[in-house]
């Protein structure tokens, strides 16, 4: 834990939404206004928002940041329960409490290395982030049960990334889970280049692409999604069990010390 | 308009020996150790931080899922995770005398032995300015709960606190008991120098489809708005049954939630809970209070303090 | 989909004698005596109806205010105004015989004797099922909650009234207590039926402006979802304890709400300030449990009472 | 306390908003299409409404019905706290929890008597459906702090009544409280009518028009405001003292027994 002379330059902050727009099925593209955090954030950090409206709740919900520029921080979710559904209902000039940027996003992109994304639902939404600031290009796999839950696939490919699409449904790209797609696409590549892996989506996704890092000895960076309280790193709700490179187990905040941890700190089904 | 009401009304308070500039403090275990949330709040403008629960060594805590989100608050069941006694001297405390601002550490025990070598070991811990004893946390078995269960115990507890530390001593009261004044009059008979009040509730949320409870620890304790009007009523009652002053705590959101306590006897309080969807709260509420002792032409809030009408 | 899903859910349940189509009752104090919801309710549909409390002669109960509602539910310091169990039996059993679902009488005294006078009266009043006593209003000074300090003299005020009836006992516990087990044991020691919790929760609420209470009686009791979490704690521990039937009850809004006390052990469940927003509440709940056991292929709600995963 | 054959045909039934509009300063006039409930409704009843979107309270809200015909339901109301705040949110084809008609409105206005219609604030509300419901034509006294708090003067001079207003500041009608204004008038009246006295407002004004219905032997109905829980009679919340002719003192639900008293009945200040 840190005790350094204060943190990161998070900020509690009034954003403005300046739009709010369908991204298909149940997602939504929300922008901000919010300058104060716009510049600052990087890769895999997230913004915690107090959603209007929603009076019995006492907590902040975590967003991936999806974009960012001077001014604006855009994110890009699912509705999934009460909070997201109060999410879905504002609109264009309202205020809404910030409190980012937090945690720590994803390393910057080794140029020795093919960034291999592996996304899972709004899993693409700090992935597309990191596209976007990374000099080198690279390939994108996107998992998901369906077609609908299949985002941003033209965000990469302007971006000039392949991307690879997998659904279990089989009703876009190949039939089944994202794991056959990267294990045939690994099986061609890997003795032609050197992967380094970074991965947002269900735990089940992040274990399969651990194990694969693991295996072939690459790294592997996941962003891992847990139920959060403070965001700050101050309550110790988000825990996440991980290993020091001595073998000692411990407790690290993921709204801290993570969202984003290299696959080998992670101790699984704890 | 008078002058007075003009004037910044006095806003300081002390609890024994600890001066506060105003009576907001944050509540233990919903404010880390100082540097979480210094990013975002100013820190010198508190009127005290009371800091995560500490034992001798460092405490795992419970597993995840240790939290949940339920109508009007949330239970938590973190287990007392953190650093240990010493860990905190050496990470936390340096940062913290850096701050114009009274640092209280939240202790506890496995044994009654440990509460007073965790209290031995503070005693002369430059920046620290007073001991709050958790005998009450609902979220382990081994701590401190036991040693709420009745005024008799938490007097042991409590007296061997105060015979290895001369600061001041605040034994937090348990929420779930049917005689708080017992408890109130056991702290000051044991030469406790205030008490605070309330720790969350006991409570528990099960998941209605896996059929589990959604904490890995099964219970928690229940904090938030929820649980305002049982404070504000524990508070009112042990403040009427001692002399030392009382913190309260329990669902502070707004300034108006914390005058509540004040006028039923606490001189200070704590903000818990808020301070994550709000961790401007605590400042928030200090300059609520400030507002409203202007507007009723009070001059400080010490008259404000047990103010209650019949 | 196997048949057994597509049939309708056995959904009854036994307390004792009492046998109940469903388990969803009213709670005491919150659907009058029958006839106050009867325009808007079918009385026939609900598991039992639970009356306000009844001592032996009238009672004039609180002065107003008596009531405020609070974030996430509302106080309440009625004061058991009531016909006593005379009038009831006079101007109320009448109606209540003429539908087909059980009466639970809600019953206070006090004295000890005085419980068990009332409790005599209704042994031989047609019409009566079940006799809750309550021991933990927070409400009176004389009346339940001095009965309900501890488990020993609840345990006196239980045998009071299980030697003057033959009718199923149940009496309800306090909700502030830290050891609820061994109340729940001290009613199936003295011979008693089942047990009911939670009463509400002794709260109070401050009008800053005026600093009186805002309840005339100061202390009135927290009801509503706020309080559910706690109460699902205290049944899954009283449940535990006992082999007795549990009736849960605390903050029910939804059908998931009474979901939770099922699996956490309660045989059945009370709804009560959810009848003023909501009067259909209790027939809502009957018919989400029947969804509930449907989508999840069990034949009868019994499957689903303590079925509590590890 | 009641115990027939059940109750007053009281419903719990959905209302849908049919208009919602401004009626000066803090107050709007809400439409309610609800053909179960509009057509029962006398003068003097009132409507208990769940508040769409007002999550962490657990009570609803009562109002007076201010019209009612075949189809609908209208209520006049002030904003003055969170539900009524809550409720001028509500828009058009909305659904809203009505359940109605609530309590024992006013008596049938007699042949022989003159009525004296009293209001303060919205306690207008009932009074003009009392008036709009009436035979017999009257006079109609309106109290207000200001001439922002006087409502619905056209309203009752259409309907063919007398209308007097008194302003605490003189901003409208006769400056002063509003008994000035009656006792003005009654002192030049009294020996030519019997008043029949139907008041609806603060205590304060119900009180004071009590005390002359009493001096003068005639007859007063007052309606009160109380808190309320259930509005059924159920939860004994809205008690008010009242006296039975025998000299007996008991506690009166005001949502059942009431809201409507005949002013002898009342205790005051218990
Ligand atoms: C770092 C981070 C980044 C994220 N980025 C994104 C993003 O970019 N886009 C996006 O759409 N989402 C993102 N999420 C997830 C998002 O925060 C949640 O979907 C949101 O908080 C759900 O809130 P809700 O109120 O709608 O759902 P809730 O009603 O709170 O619950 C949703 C689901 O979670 C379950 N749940 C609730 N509490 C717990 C608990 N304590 N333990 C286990 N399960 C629980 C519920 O049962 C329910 O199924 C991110 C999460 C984290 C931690
Ligand atoms: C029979 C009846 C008919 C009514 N008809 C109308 C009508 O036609 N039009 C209309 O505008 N209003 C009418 N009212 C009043 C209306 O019901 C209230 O204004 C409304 O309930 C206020 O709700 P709120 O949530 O906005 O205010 P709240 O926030 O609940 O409170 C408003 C005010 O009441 C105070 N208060 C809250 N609880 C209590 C309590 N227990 N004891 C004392 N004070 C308390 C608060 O401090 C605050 O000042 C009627 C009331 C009754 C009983
Ligand atoms: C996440 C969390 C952790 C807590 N940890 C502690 C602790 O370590 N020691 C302690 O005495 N109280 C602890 N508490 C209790 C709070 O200090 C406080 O008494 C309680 O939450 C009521 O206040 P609130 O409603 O404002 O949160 C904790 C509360 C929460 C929510
Ligand atoms: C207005 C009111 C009156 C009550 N009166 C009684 C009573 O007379 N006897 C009793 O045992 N409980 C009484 N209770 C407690 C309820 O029966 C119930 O235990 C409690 O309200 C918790 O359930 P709830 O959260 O669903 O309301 C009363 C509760 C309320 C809100
Ligand atoms: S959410 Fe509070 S420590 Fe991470
Ligand atoms: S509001 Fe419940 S009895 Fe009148």
């Amino acid at each position: 834990m840190e005790n350094g002379p204060i943190g990161k330059g998070t900020v509690l902050t009034d954003g403005v939404v300046a739009s709010h727009v369908d991204a298909g099925a149940q997602y939504r593209e929300l922008v901000f206004e919010a300058s104060d955090v716009a510049p600052r954030v990087e890769p895999g950090q997230f913004i915690h928002l107090r959603i209007p409206r929603l009076s019995n709740c006492v907590l902040r919900r975590p967003f991936s940041v999806f974009r960012a520029d001077a001014r604006t921080v855009t994110i890009l979710y699912k509705t999934v329960g009460r909070g997201t559904e109060a999410l879905s209902q504002v609109t264009p000039g309202e205020v809404v409490s910030i409190l980012g940027p937090l945690g720590r996003g994803f390393p910057r992109v080794l140029s020795r290395t093919l960034p291999v994304l592996v996304a899972g639902g709004y899993g693409v939404a700090p992935l597309v982030f990191l596209a976007s600031r990374s000099a080198t290009r690279g390939v994108v796999f996107i998992g998901a049960a369906g077609a609908a839950d299949v985002l941003c696939v033209e965000e990469f490919e302007k971006l000039g990334w392949a991307v690879r699409v997998a659904t279990e449904d089989g009703s876009l790209g190949e039939t089944g889970r994202v794991t056959v797609a990267l294990d045939a696409w690994l099986a061609r590549e890997r003795a032609d280049i050197i992967p380094e892996f970074f991965a947002c989506g269900p735990d089940g996704m992040l274990k399969a692409v651990s194990d694969r890092a693991i295996e072939g000895s690459w790294k592997a960076w996941l962003s891992l999604d847990k139920h959060m309280g403070c965001g700050m790193g101050a309550c110790l709700a988000c825990v996440q069990r991980v290993r020091a490179e001595d073998g000692s187990a411990s407790w690290a905040r993921v709204c801290r010390e993570g969202p984003v941890f290299e696959c080998r700190e992670i101790v699984w089904n704890v | 308009m008078t002058s007075q009401m003009q004037k910044s009304p006095d806003l300081s308070v002390e609890l024994g020996a600890i001066r506060m500039k105003n009576p907001v403090m944050t509540a233990s275990g919903t404010f880390g150790y100082g540097p979480e949330f210094a990013d975002v709040v100013d820190l010198n403008r508190l009127g005290a931080i009371v800091v995560k629960g500490l034992r001798m060594g460092p405490w795992d805590g419970n597993r995840p899922p240790r939290m949940v989100e339920v109508r009007g608050g949330l239970l938590n069941a973190i287990g007392l995770q953190g650093p240990g006694v010493e860990g905190f001297i050496r990470e936390y405390l340096p940062f913290l005398r850096r701050f114009d601002v009274p640092v209280i550490v939240n202790i506890w025990g496995r044994t009654m032995e440990e509460y007073g070598e965790v209290a031995a070991r503070l005693d002369d811990a430059e920046g620290v300015h007073g001991i709050e004893m958790n005998i009450s946390c609902p979220n382990i078995k081994e701590g401190g709960i036991a040693f709420g269960a009745d005024p008799a115990t938490a007097a042991e507890a409590m007296r061997c606190v105060r015979q290895r530390t001369s600061k001041p001593v605040i034994p937090k009261l348990p929420p779930n008991v049917p005689n708080i004044a017992a408890f109130a009059r056991a702290a000051e008979e044991s030469g406790c120098d205030a008490v605070s009040l309330i720790n969350t509730i006991p409570a528990m949320a099960i998941d209605i489809e896996t059929r589990r409870p959604i904490l890995a620890n099964r219970v928690g304790g229940l904090s938030g708005p929820a649980i305002h009007p049982v404070a504000v009523k524990l508070v009112w009652e042990a403040a009427q049954a001692v002399r030392i002053p009382v913190i309260g705590m329990g669902g502070i959101e707004t300034a108006g939630d914390a005058i509540e306590f004040l006028i039923a006897g606490a001189s200070a309080v704590a903000v818990g809970t808020a301070n994550f969807s709000d961790p401007a709260t605590p400042l928030r509420v200090v300059d609520g209070i400030a507002d409203y002792l202007r507007r009723h032409g009070m001059a400080s809030v010490r008259e404000l303090i047990g103010s209650i009408q019949p």
